[in-house]
């Protein structure tokens, strides 16, 4: 059993709005007239597309090759043909575009033959490869490569399962435990398997009575069915805003801070997301690839709930499924929290989206007028990570970055807590993303004008050096036709010489 | 629009609004014990400061409601008027607040930018320009509504008996003679522990900043600090030498202690804001005051001490930052 | 004791910068950037130390008996500036480290008026050797400690939305006014014994 | 009267000696000024100052030869930290960095590999040989348009660099209170 929870600071306890979406089961989604797969879907780095437009492809068949160590691979998502392969508006805050293979389903769902890796008679390295090859990474929006994350060569005591779920309005973690908690334990146990935890721990917020009691049971009937003698344990943790952030549920459950900057595999603790678990499990025991997810849908719609979706599947093709009402005027991915609002409803479904909401003025309402900042501290009392949200917002504010940084910026987890908090309605995580990707092309324009600086200067050295040379070159030349002409001088005087004696 | 797409109910009018709610209890024990003169003042005050902000906000073009309703002006009007002897004529107090509003909160760019307090801006410049006016106070007992009514129209202030010396300025002037401690108290200004009916006051504003506690709208750590920071220095130097130095209890129930612990130490946007910066300066707001109470030329220090430890405030949070997530725990085996 | 008042009182009650209103370009003008006005601090405490103590001598030893009183001012500022000059040269070749730190605002205290002040009032005040050397670095000390915190506040108001005409140098002026109020507050304080 | 002018004469005769002195004595060698200018300057080595080099303008600028607004690509910008670093009075450039930085791009087609441009590159950018189509490292690329002269068939372009969500950049928020009621 563990001892005791721990707590972490601030932390907000906003209206869950769970209700909503949690009553339905998980249901499928009709197959969409085309697939948007966008070619980079993990945090470090894309895949290689290794199908051409035209050909005929397998449902869970792999269409790009994970691209490098850290990529991701992708797989068809269904059966059918590739269209095109071009620019598609992608599901980021920016609406730009970036590559995406695009597939029209031919309605079959064939499946490729699946071949199951059993972990207990796999080498790790083979299991590795088929996590990478599978194309899975965190599911809990950071698209983290998981074949990384779980191939630390770092002695791991604790593994963590995250099935906190702590934003509002998501229910997607919640469902998926209620109804596939076998699978879930099963992949949590694969996990441990690679990276050899003396404990496994799942925290759930208790708010979600039913998936701590799906989970027990589960985690019950696994008992004793693998030789490791670790039991998956099941802790329910207090319902607390940003309590599911990796680094809270860490502090919460084991009491350790993971500094900015610094992995968790490096404290010995290892934290994977319950849709993580959950796609091991299918992809080592079933041999599945990750061409699906859960989805919340809830918000200003008729049928909110969760659905299974197919990667590349347009939200719009979502929305239209469970109905918008009248009246919502932005969409957003991801929880009200952290999510940000589509640009456009053409962007597709990646492996990092949890969650769509249909957001009206009534359910969202627009922000009050931002007022000027009084620095009443309730937001630096609010903050997880302990930082002075409002003097990095002075310090964004007046462009002074280096203050910010100062300020610990870059340990700013953009949880919103401070914003939600603020009576002078500032929108202080936006100055803070504003801050931090100014410093970041700032230090890559610093990069670029160190570079150009030592290529400068090394071609002004080459160019001398040749020029150098040159001369060199040109005075032995010299030299050399001097000294024959000096031999030819002396020869002729010589000639001369010898010429005048017998006058 | 981005993320959080949900906010909590909250607003810095609440905020205000609950500051002047919890100055009532003090205002209702100034009209008892010092005079309900205090309401005139406190009329000319906050019509003097919304007249002003109103106009500033025109003159800038910037929406008058919102500024205008977030009572900031209110706060800042009332406690210049409880800060001001509540005789002073009228001009003095429109003056006072000219300074507090446009001088040291608008040319800044209005709330939340001000380095300084303005209320203490206000006290500190009418207290250099007109030290006579500032140290009359009513004497002790007389709390008559007609005649503080009629000084505060600008009329003869040569009255005796009338108008008198603070607690502070008589303990001052006692000790500068080189009279006793214990003999200034027994000679009739005093009450229990201040000025009398001063004690009462200082009862009311804790009352008072009880509710601002209570509604976590001010830092336990600014009145903390500042109770600390001028009862520990008094008392250092009372056990010391208590014929030459008054005791803390004095210190802290004359003057503007309880009001300055509760309602102007504690103004967010000039303290200091980190939790050791709000100790630090707090404090250090306590012991300047002591000091100029003790050895300076003013009689009341407290409002020099805030401005002085205003200065010091981007020091102060500059050298204060609290450890962040991970920072405090080092690397586990 | 004495001598510590004269420290005092030249930080704190008789504030060069806030009482005297002595120094004020260099004030106005190093305080934007607070490691600016370190260091600028530190190079006027290092000359005015030198130069009081400097001035002393030149005041006793040469002024003084020769009766020459009223060259007193051309006298000083001939023997500050070169002061500062040598200061520099010889800083310059001995300690880079120094030079790093004091390097680019030696030559501007030449113009800081303070130097020349401190040194006369402290003739005027008929201070000795040693008190003229501690009034000299009190005084520094205390512009050193006003410029920083000054730099302080106007780092501080570079977020602020000061109304257009007042951007600046206007506001910084302002600032420094109620600083100069705050610290009328200790008004009092050198004359208490 | 005398007395005065001696010891005033004594007084400066003294100081004057010691000067000299001091500088003879104490004189140094370097300038590490140059470097600090140099740090400050975008590096694009665009030769727009009229010194062949982001460097040489840095030293010509610490000699006091150059003025310190003569850098194009810096813009006001770059002229307003020098004025800091130097003590000078800021002078205005006139020109505001555009933000967006572009590269240089060889239209493939019509290169006819002459490479001139490639002796052109102050950074050596682009890479090819003669006769053979050249091409521009674009992650090199200052966008100094050094290149663009030279070329006797005009096939380079300057382009902006492309959005996209690995780039992109958050905007300043756009605050309520400048709303005007």
């Amino acid at each position: 059993m563990i001892a005791r929870l721990f707590h972490f600071r601030g932390g907000i306890e906003p209206d869950p709005h769970k209700r909503e979406s949690s009553a339905a089961p998980i249901r499928p989604v009709p197959l969409p007239p085309k697939l948007i797969v966008p070619l980079i879907q993990g945090s470090r780095g894309g895949a290689r597309t290794i199908v051409t437009v035209g050909d005929k492809v397998l449902k869970g068949q792999c269409i790009g090759e994970a691209e490098g160590a850290g990529g991701t691979a992708i797989h068809a998502p269904t059966s059918g043909t590739v269209m095109e392969i071009d620019r598609y508006p992608m599901a980021h805050p920016s609406g730009l575009a970036s590559l995406a293979i695009v597939l029209e389903p031919d309605g079959e769902e064939r499946w490729i033959t699946p071949e199951p890796l059993d972990p207990a008679r796999a080498s790790r390295e083979e299991l590795l490869l088929r996590i990478q090859a599978s194309g899975i990474v965190g599911m809990g929006g950071a698209t983290f490569p998981s074949h990384i994350k779980i191939g630390k060569e770092s002695r791991i005591d604790t593994l963590l399962i995250n099935g906190a779920e702590c934003e509002p309005w998501i229910t997607c973690d919640d469902r998926l435990m209620r109804e596939r908690a076998a699978d879930i334990v099963a992949g949590a146990k694969i996990l441990r398997h690679l990276n050899g935890a003396r404990r496994v721990l799942v925290g759930i917020e208790d708010n979600k009575p039913e998936a701590i009691a799906a989970m027990t049971a589960a985690a019950h009937d696994a008992h004793g069915k693998d030789d490791s003698g670790v039991d998956v344990e099941i802790v329910p943790i207090p319902t607390r805003y940003p309590a599911g952030g990796e680094k809270q549920l860490i502090r919460v459950l084991t009491g350790i801070e993971i500094p900015a900057g610094k992995i968790a595999s490096d404290f010995g603790v290892q934290c994977f997301n319950v849709g993580t678990a959950h796609a091991v499990c299918r992809a080592l025991a079933h041999g599945e690839a990750m061409i699906s997810r859960i989805v919340t849908v809830t918000g200003n719609v008729e049928r909110p709930g969760n659905y299974e979706v197919l990667l590349g599947t347009p939200v719009h093709h979502l929305f239209a499924l469970c109905g918008l009402r009248p009246g919502t005027d932005r969409k957003l991915m991801g929880g009200p929290m952290m999510g940000f609002t589509l640009p456009s409803l053409d962007a597709p479904i990646t492996k990092g989206s949890n969650c769509l909401i249909a957001a009206s003025p009534e359910l969202f309402p627009p922000p009050p007028p931002e007022q000027p900042c009084i620095r009443c501290g309730t937001c630096a009392r609010s903050c997880p990570i302990g930082l002075q949200p409002f003097a990095l917002y002075w310090a964004g504010r007046a462009k002074r970055f280096d203050d910010a940084n100062r300020y610990h910026l870059f340990d700013c987890i953009e949880c919103g807590c401070c914003a939600y908090v603020c009576p002078a309605h500032i929108p202080l995580v936006d100055y803070f993303r504003f801050a931090k990707s100014e410093i970041r092309a700032r230090d890559e324009e610093d990069k670029a004008a160190s570079q150009a600086r030592a290529r400068f200067e090394a071609r002004v050295a080459r160019l001398e050096r040749e020029k150098a040379e040159k001369a060199a070159r040109l005075a032995a030349k010299a030299a050399e036709t001097r000294a024959s002409l000096a031999a030819g001088d002396a020869a002729l005087i010589a000639a001369a010489q010898k010429n005048q004696e017998p006058a | 629009m981005s993320s959080p797409h949900i906010r909590q109910p909250a607003s810095v009018q609440r905020i205000m609004l609950t500051v002047l709610l919890a100055l009532l209890p003090g205002i209702a024990v100034y009209i008892w014990q010092i005079g309900a003169a205090i309401l005139v003042n406190i009329a000319i005050a906050s019509a003097t400061a919304l007249a002003t902000e109103a106009f500033i906000l025109k003159l800038r073009k910037r929406p008058l409601a919102i500024t205008l309703g977030d009572g900031s002006a209110l706060v800042t009007a009332w406690l210049i008027a409880l800060a001001l002897p509540c005789i002073v004529p009228w001009w003095l107090t429109v003056l006072a607040v000219l300074a507090a509003i446009a001088g040291a909160k608008h040319l800044y760019g209005g709330i939340g930018q001000n380095p300084f307090n303005p209320a203490m801006i206000a006290y500190c410049s009418m207290i250099v320009a007109y030290p006579a006016i500032m140290s009359q106070w009513p004497a002790p007992g007389h709390t008559d509504f007609a005649a503080q009514f009629h000084l505060i129209l600008g009329g003869s202030r040569d009255i005796d008996g009338i108008t008198g010396a603070t607690a502070l300025d008589a303990m001052r002037t006692g000790l500068r003679n080189h009279a006793n401690v214990d003999a200034i108290l027994a000679s009739g200004t005093f009450g229990f522990a201040g000025g009398r009916g001063w004690e009462w006051l200082a009862v009311g504003y804790l009352l008072g900043g009880g509710i601002l506690l209570a509604r976590r709208i001010i830092d336990w750590r600014l009145p903390l600090g500042f109770i600390a920071g001028l009862g520990g220095t008094a008392a250092l130097f009372w056990l010391i030498s208590p014929e030459r130095f008054p005791s803390p209890l004095f210190h802290l129930a004359s003057g503007g202690a309880m009001l300055a612990a509760f309602f102007i130490v504690t103004d967010p946007v000039t303290a200091a804001s980190t939790p050791r910066g709000k100790l630090i300066f707090a404090a250090g707001v306590g012991i300047l005051a002591w000091i100029v109470r003790s050895f300076g030329a003013y009689p009341e220090g407290i409002a020099f001490g805030v401005l002085l430890m205003n200065i010091c405030v981007p020091w102060i949070d500059r050298h204060t930052q609290p450890a962040i997530f991970g920072q405090q725990q080092e690397t586990r085996p | 004791m004495s001598y510590l008042f004269v420290v005092l009182s030249a930080v704190l009650v008789n504030n060069v910068v806030f009482v005297r209103i002595l120094g004020l370009c260099p004030f106005m003008g190093v305080s934007k950037k607070r490691d600016t006005a370190l260091g600028m601090g530190m190079a006027t405490t290092f000359v005015l130390t030198i130069a009081s103590g400097a001035s002393y001598l030149i005041d006793h030893y040469l002024l003084a008996p020769f009766d020459l009183a009223y060259l007193r001012t051309l006298a000083f500022i001939v023997v500050i500036a070169a002061i500062v000059q040598i200061t520099e040269l010889v800083i310059h070749k001995t300690s880079p480290l120094l030079q790093q730190v004091l390097g680019i605002y030696l030559p501007l205290i030449t113009t800081n008026c303070a130097v020349l002040g401190i040194p006369l009032l402290s003739v005027g005040l008929g201070y000795g050797l040693v008190e003229s050397l501690l009034f000299g670095f009190g005084s520094a000390a205390g512009f050193t400690i006003a410029l920083l915190l000054f730099a302080g506040l106007r780092e501080r108001l570079e977020g602020a939305d000061v109304p257009l005409p007042f951007r600046g140098v206007p506001i910084a002026m302002m600032t420094a006014g109620f600083m100069s109020i705050a610290f009328m507050g200790f008004a009092g304080l050198d004359r208490f014994h | 009267m005398l007395a005065a002018l001696t010891v005033m004469t004594g007084i400066a005769l003294a100081l004057g000696a010691a000067l000299g002195y001091a500088a003879v004595h104490f004189k140094v060698e370097g300038n590490p000024i140059a470097e600090q200018i140099d740090a400050l300057l975008p590096q694009t080595q665009c030769a727009q100052c009229g010194y062949p080099g982001c460097k040489p303008y840095a030293e010509a600028v610490a000699s006091g030869e150059a003025d310190i607004n003569l850098c194009t690509p810096g813009g006001d910008d770059a002229a307003r930290k020098l004025a800091e670093l130097l003590g000078r009075e800021f002078k205005p450039r006139g020109v505001t960095v555009e933000k967006t930085k572009t590269v240089a791009l060889i239209d493939e087609q019509t290169c006819i590999g002459c490479t001139l441009c490639i002796q052109a590159c102050p950074v050596d950018a682009i890479v090819g040989s003669a006769k053979q189509m050249h091409t521009v490292i674009s992650r090199i690329c200052t966008g100094c348009e050094l290149c663009l002269p030279p070329c006797p068939v005009d096939c380079i372009a300057l382009v902006e660099e492309p959005r996209t969500p690995q780039n992109w950049r958050w905007k300043y928020p756009v605050t309520g209170l400048k709303v005007v009621a």
